[in-house]
């Protein structure tokens, strides 16, 4: 049972990332890294370094999804072509 | 096979998408994504190989978690220089400078195609 | 029940962890940007369980510190979506 | 084993309840609805599973910190449950109702 958690933890992972770099849209890749980010922390607390994780959890999953958002946010606004509907 | 083996390949397999992402992506973005994904491969690669007979050795640990924080404090400096890049310049991709991979000309040159 | 309570833990966790992929299709093939945020939530949530059952059956009781982290900040990337991010109709056909 | 086999019911039980948030993920038509099923669904199975393994701790303060992620984890999602439906509700997503009829 650990081996069937392992392997479909590591499909999970490879398969966010890949989606990652292959949407062609940025918002839907930022919000799958914020995904492989999460399954990140449980690949740490499978590996037995519950610090690696704890580590990940507040910096991947919070801290580094929130730069992006706000980044893809940012540069959506100032683009001349496209009207972004601030609200 | 141990889970620190899995996480090994694993993170092998990341480094390689990371890597053909950063040299193949145009997009700021999506670069300093691919970069990310590079780097959280290597991270798999440090502690899962590490991980021999059960025991986790601590060093690797160590280096990783100091790894992890600075590679956000380089995310945010890069998302930083990506947005001043495009308040300069009114891009998103970096090629050289007058190149026709910049996403404005393609759509000029769309443009001017499509009326014939 | 011939069960001992980790392996039911750690079953419990692998559930759990299949939960997690179907809603990785949702999180990629989500109609709206909402949807796919959706999806990340549930990722927090689902894997602080995963974390605690994990804390459990593997005899780590750090992990629980994990979970409650984790159950804490998963909520700050769906706030940065909700407050900056989430502009409306723009991000369906936005190409970069 | 009593307590063995409460623990195993809250388990499942817990198990039932994350089933059916990722179902209602998948299934439920619009915003509003999934997440409704994500907010309360989850947050329930979530609870479960942390009583069921609080009443296998070994002290009381390991029982006291896996029963203490259970609120914060509540007023997470109800805080991010709050701000993305307002967001909605502002952006002028319109509410699914029963088309047919």
């Amino acid at each position: 049972m650990n081996l069937a958690f392992d392997l479909l933890l590591a499909a999970a992972l490879l398969w966010s990332a890949w989606r990652t770099l292959a949407t062609p849209q940025i918002g839907r890749a930022v919000i799958l890294f914020i995904v492989f980010g999460l399954l990140l922390t449980l690949a740490w607390a499978r590996l037995d370094a519950p610090d690696i994780a704890l580590a990940e959890a507040a910096i991947g999953a919070g801290l580094t999804g929130a730069l992006l958002l706000d980044a893809v946010a940012a540069l959506r606004a100032r683009r001349p072509n496209m009207d972004g509907d601030e609200t | 096979m141990s889970s620190g083996l899995i996480f090994a390949a694993t993170g092998c397999l990341l480094f390689v998408l990371g890597l053909g992402g950063v040299l193949l992506l145009k997009a700021l973005l999506r670069r300093i994504l691919a970069f990310n994904l590079m780097g959280s491969g290597a991270f798999l690669v440090l502690v899962g190989l590490a991980q021999r007979d059960g025991t986790p050795d601590p060093v690797p640990q160590a280096m990783v978690l100091t790894g992890i924080v600075v590679a956000v404090a380089a995310t945010a400096l890069a998302l930083t220089l990506a947005r001043r890049w495009q308040a300069l310049t009114g891009r998103e991709d970096i090629g050289r400078v007058g190149d026709a991979g910049s996403r404005r000309r393609s759509k000029q040159r769309e443009r001017r195609k499509a009326p014939r | 029940m011939n069960f001992t309570s980790a392996e039911l833990a750690l079953a419990v966790a692998l559930f759990l962890l299949v939960n997690l992929g179907a809603a990785l299709w949702r999180a990629a093939r989500g109609p709206t940007p909402a949807d796919r945020m959706l999806a990340a939530l549930l990722f927090g949530s689902t894997g602080t369980g995963i974390l605690v059952l994990l804390a459990f059956a593997g005899g780590s009781p750090a992990l629980v510190d994990v979970a409650l982290t984790l159950a804490l900040l998963a909520a700050i990337s769906g706030i940065a979506f909700a407050q900056r991010a989430w502009l409306g109709k723009v991000e369906e056909d936005d190409a970069a | 084993m009593l307590l063995d086999a409460l623990t195993t019911l809250l388990l499942l039980a817990g198990a039932v309840f994350f089933f059916a948030g990722t179902l209602g993920l998948l299934r439920f038509p619009d915003v509003y609805t999934r997440l409704h099923a994500l907010a309360k669904a989850d947050n329930l199975g979530l609870g479960c599973v942390l009583a069921g393994l609080a009443l296998q701790a070994d002290s009381l303060a390991v029982a006291l910190k896996l029963l203490a992620i259970w609120p914060l984890a509540l007023i997470a999602s109800a805080a991010v449950g709050y701000s993305i439906a307002r967001r909605a509700e502002r952006l002028g997503v319109v509410p699914w109702q029963e088309q047919d009829q």
